[in-house]
């Protein structure tokens, strides 16, 4: 079985779209490895719901790139199914909304098969996602449930936020034998970039520094990073230097990339575009309390959804998620603190 | 058990009212005559309320399309142009005391039950004035004072809150009906299944009104399902079940009326498959790149509002004066909802937060 | 409609289970209210799977005590459409375990009606479910999972670990306009004792002080409470003086009463049976350290379960759920830490 | 695609293999007699095989009762026994290279399946040696290399991981079919709906064996579903599906034999619906008040084990001394399972965390 990766044609210096990229991953995974194929609700003629899968279905053939009916328990599950018999599927749930509809079978078959059957069986499957708000869809459609994947234990999660991540995190998960689950952002699809870095191999554990700084860390992941960049540059226009760290994998978390942070910082705000309340930040705080406490100077802030099903109109939905000037304010208010 | 009865509004204009019943035999020739004739105006009428509210969801969503292009309009819009006489015809055979579960392909459903076109299009303005003060946008209309309890947007979402809407009915003995929505694709999820088979065991005054315009999305209805006849796999919960051409009103009306009829009468829900078919693509981002023109062509050619005028101008009951007449009203319909939605104010940000809790003024015993 | 709870024959001094305690509630509230009715899988004849509504169905009929074929989807979504139109449902889902199936209805409908209609539609629902580990039923039937019904916003989130508790927390909870879910912890039901108390009305927001203390606050709710307790016992031999809070609404908490007992105590640790990552435990200490930075002497501590599927063999299981001795050991860091 | 086929290993005793072809017609009478006699011989020699795995469950069990309540084993525990023949007949018409999935009434399934009773033990008692390291108990059997990808304890929760190694199966050009049992309540969950329609849209090698003991724990077949003709709803689908008597194991082998090859044969997806009984409570913690003692009574005289040796003393197959003889080595396999249960270890406390990721000495690619 053939894992290597092929080139897919887009190379280093290629302006694209984190659409596009993640197409370029799907396009080389497919083409690498025979065991690999796309499965979920219209991946095929329609291109996926948010186009990512375009032009693959004629490319690869209805075998490999598969549409289902809305059935989205029955085609997560036969997904882990076709893992353990050795196939390596990619299932696309359309968004994370319609993932409560397949919740039983992730927490309950994929990821528990394996401790279950006394490492008997392997689950290599990886699940796509859409997820997030900030484009009107309304209270039924903005969901942000990155963190309640991360509390299960048996599966790892990931949120690619920027072209290099979407381009190069498929094929080391679908080189993990055990599940993986892709969060992608849908403000994120039109992000339009060079490929900075490359194709390359990108590892699936470590948290990103994507601005240094010294005053505060900002932490965040996902669709929040653009907002939280554009936070550090309002910060850094009143002369405060954050540092903006990518989790990059929700599951397992990069503890080390944090605290390293911390410890030089002794601030730290949490950026999560989740309900506040139990959210992933929520866990973020608690480990940085847990680990780094006498190292901070400030309690950390955690920049956080409203407590309310996300509106459809505008200037309430705009009200209700984290945005670059309350990210900067809790900075602030983080660095103003005593201490 | 017994319990409050929600009183319902008088339905507004442009609701469709039932066809009163026409005359019976009698002796007095005459009078007969005359009965027939104003039977025959009743009928001529009722089809005209029935032309008057497809027209209205018509030229309500052809304005939609511009007004999304206009970025007035802005999240998921679900177009219903080419299935107006689904709804028509359905809302037609209900009476106001019924209740109505819907789809997020829902501004027929709610016109056709007489939520106003102005508290439609408001919401979809995101204004305070919509029927879910902006919260709700296109997917998400709700007017409990008319019984239409919502847009739902996960799909087969509704179809156990209807059921559920439908146990109360039951339990209260009241001896409304309550209709749901839903569509092909729906029928594919467990929660169709589930839902039919609690429906069919407790004999729930249900009607499941599966709107089978031949794909989910970009998916072909071969692509989805086994067996594509939907009805008869309807019909193995042991529920009545049978297709509607859903491209002609009065077949649409004539199925859901009998349907009605033996639910109220305490048969238990019924399952009612129209076949129609959808003229744009699924929402406003798709390109529809999986149907063909010619396709969608012969579709048109079986348009349900044509194929009403065409049956109405040959029975002598509309003359183009008439057509120009009802169509014209539907658009200054339309443009009055749009002016006032454009007018209208916003939700105040400060009200964020509420109609999370029912806050203590509203609470009820 | 008459809400006025009847009196149900069990007095004040009467010696009853926890199951029975809620049992004789949900008799009151049957007896109380024509629109209440209880719905779910094998509550009638065979009397619910863990014999909570014994003799319910033989007393009241099967009209309002409702057996359901396995649909936890669509017979969750009924209670929900039934409350809408103006019934008290009552909805059993036999354990958490199952609402996977149910999460759809109950986060996209039952948490989100109110707000999506602006206000017109009311969901007065209450769903019942049993949860936890303990009892060595493995994986897929030894979930904590109410750390994620209590992120929703919209729901309101009972763990009930008194007999008092759960003889009295239902009457308001059905009197709530909005839903309601209430966790029985499996390793309750058979907790026996006297009302403490009696029947009187409960409120719904507060957490309780079920030990005083001085040196430490352990914060814990549901299954979780009798470990937590025979902690403090062995801490209390040590002569650590630990203050046990009982969360009793886990949505919405009673940040109050926490941080009153952390300005005292200056020492936390929170007791969680759930997963580590991601836990309400997570939430509470975030909550702390952003509410009482300042009197925290150390940072808060975490008792959760091993972040593994709970397994079958009894030492294993015993291995992975917090025990009293472990959450002793926790709260003697806390104590014995910097500071 | 291509794909490594596993190896699957070779029947272990105990288990049930397929009855040799009958002797084809020859002219030569003599031989022609011969091939009869060795013919009846094979015949002979399965029947006693099918007895011997309905016995090794039957005894399995009944110890396990007594193991319950001797606090040896714990957790959940849901007995088979009154159902033997389901299990029993179908095994026998699969191939090692078939893929079985079960539920949590499990035990019946693994041992005919030939896990060895001494490992499904082992399992109950939580030890190391069990067939899942003690990880799994009752609910949670797995023995990959017999390809009996175990026991799951949500109801219907098997049946789309049966779909995917059923499609697995297709996509990989083997000839293997996936049987998957799940019960008469499993029918009303969303899940079986879903996974009928996709097995029979993509015609997958999927036997869904529907064990239906008209119960679901303590709800009657007829308080969970509105039709009760379980195998006419499943036909709905488009599969070739029937009723079988679940107590005759001679009958369902047939059925299944039958089903199996039209699976085999590229036919799609087939569903069996096993009429049977389970004759003690849904689980140990079950008080059964739901059940009359004679109801119980009247499938009892249905019994698989006594129907089966009846049938092979009336042939002569089978005498006094062999039944007891075949009686005595059930008995004795399961104490010898019991014996080495209890005297093997634990896994370490040390080892809890292993098994949720794969470690990297595991990993293939
Ligand atoms: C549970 C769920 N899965 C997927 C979607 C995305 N989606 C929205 S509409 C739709 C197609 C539904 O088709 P059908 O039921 O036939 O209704 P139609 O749109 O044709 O009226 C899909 C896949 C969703 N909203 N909910
Ligand atoms: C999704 C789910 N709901 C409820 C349960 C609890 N439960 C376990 S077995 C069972 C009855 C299942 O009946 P059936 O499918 O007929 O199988 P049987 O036990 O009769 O073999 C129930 C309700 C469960 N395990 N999973
Ligand atoms: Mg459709
Ligand atoms: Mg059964």
């Amino acid at each position: 079985m053939n894992n290597v990766s092929n080139a897919s044609g887009v190379s280093k210096q290629t302006k694209l779209t984190y659409r596009e990229a993640l197409r370029a991953a799907l396009r080389d995974a497919l083409a690498a490895d025979e065991r690999v194929f796309l499965m979920g609700e219209d991946v095929g003629k329609y291109g996926g719901a948010f186009g990512v899968s375009l032009g693959l279905v004629e490319e690869f053939g209805t075998e490999r790139v598969r549409d289902t009916p809305l059935s989205e328990s029955a085609f997560t599950g036969m997904g882990i199914g076709a893992a353990i018999a050795g196939l390596r599927p990619i299932v696309e749930i359309m968004t994370v909304n319609f993932s409560m509809l397949a919740l039983d079978q992730i927490l309950n078959n994929a990821a528990t098969l394996r401790h279950m059957s006394n490492g008997q069986l392997s689950v290599p499957l990886v699940i796509r996602m859409t997820t997030g708000a900030g484009r009107q869809l309304a209270a039924q459609h903005s969901h942000s449930l990155e963190g309640w994947y991360a509390h299960i234990p048996g599966i790892r999660v990931l949120a690619p936020a920027t072209l290099r991540d979407a381009r190069a995190m498929l094929a080391p998960a679908l080189a993990d034998p055990d599940p993986v689950i892709i969060f992608e952002h849908g403000s994120l699809y039109n992000l339009a970039g060079e490929l900075d870095g490359g194709e390359g191999p990108v590892d699936l554990t470590s948290a990103a520094v994507r601005r240094s700084g010294t005053d505060v860390t900002l932490i965040t992941y996902g669709g929040s990073l653009p907002k939280t960049l554009a936070a550090a540059d309002l910060l850094a226009a009143d002369g405060i230097e954050a540092e903006v760290i990518d989790l990059r994998s929700l599951r397992p978390l990069d503890d080390a990339t944090i605290m390293a942070s911390v410890a030089r910082t002794h601030r730290a705000v949490v950026v999560d575009e989740a309900w506040r309340t139990g959210s992933l930040a929520a866990e973020i705080t608690a480990r940085i309390t847990e680990q780094a406490f006498y190292e901070l100077d400030a309690p950390v802030g955690r920049v956080c959804s409203a407590e309310v099903p996300i509106p459809y109109a505008g200037h309430l939905e705009e009200a209700a998620l984290p945005q670059a000037a309350g990210i900067a304010a809790a900075a602030r208010e983080a660095v103003g603190g005593h201490g | 058990m017994t319990g409050t009865r929600k009183r319902t509004p008088k339905a507004e204009p442009g609701t469709v009212k039932a066809v009163p019943d026409t005359a019976k035999a009698t002796p007095d020739t005459a009078k007969a005559a005359e009965r027939a004739a104003r039977a025959d105006d009743a009928v001529a009428k009722h089809h005209s309320d029935l032309l008057a509210t497809m027209l209205l969801i018509r030229r309500f969503e052809e304005r939609c399309v511009e007004l999304y292009s206009a970025a007035k309009i802005r999240g998921f819009v679900h177009l219903y142009i080419g299935e107006e006489a689904v709804a028509t015809g359905i809302e037609a055979a209900l009476a106001p005391e019924d209740a109505v579960v819907s789809t997020y392909r829902e501004h027929g459903h709610a016109l056709a039950r007489g939520v106003p076109a102005a508290s439609v299009m408001a919401e979809m303005y995101g204004k305070s004035t919509g029927c879910s003060g902006g919260r709700g946008g296109s997917m998400h209309l709700f007017d409990v004072r008319r019984r239409f309890y919502g847009g739902n947007a996960i799909v087969a979402g509704g179809l156990p809150l209807a059921a559920g809407i439908a146990l109360a009915e039951k339990l209260r003995g009241s001896d409304a009906v309550v209709c749901c929505y839903f569509g092909d694709g729906a029928f594919a999820e467990g929660e169709f299944h589930e839902t039919a088979n609690l429906a069919a065991l407790w004999d729930l005054p249900l009607l499941l009104a599966c709107e089978n315009n031949l794909y989910a999305m970009g998916t072909p209805l071969a692509v989805e399902h086994a067996q594509t006849d939907l009805a008869m796999r309807a019909a193995s919960y042991g529920m009545p079940a049978w297709a509607v051409d859903g491209m002609d009103v009065l077949a649409v009306e004539s199925a859901a009326r009998r349907a009605v009829d033996g639910i109220r009468a305490g048969h238990g829900p019924h399952f009612l498959e129209l076949r129609t078919f959808r003229y744009r693509a699924h929402s406003m981002y798709d390109p529809d790149r999986y149907r063909t023109k010619t396709e969608i062509e012969q579709w048109r050619a079986h348009d349900p509002i044509t194929a009403l005028t065409e049956r109405m101008r040959n029975a002598g009951e509309l003359d183009e004066a008439t057509y120009e007449d009802l169509d014209a009203r539907a658009q200054q319909e339309v443009a009055r909802a749009e002016a006032a939605a454009e007018s209208a104010p916003v939700e105040p940000v400060g009200d964020l937060l509420r109609h999370i809790h029912t806050e203590p003024a509203e609470a009820q015993p």
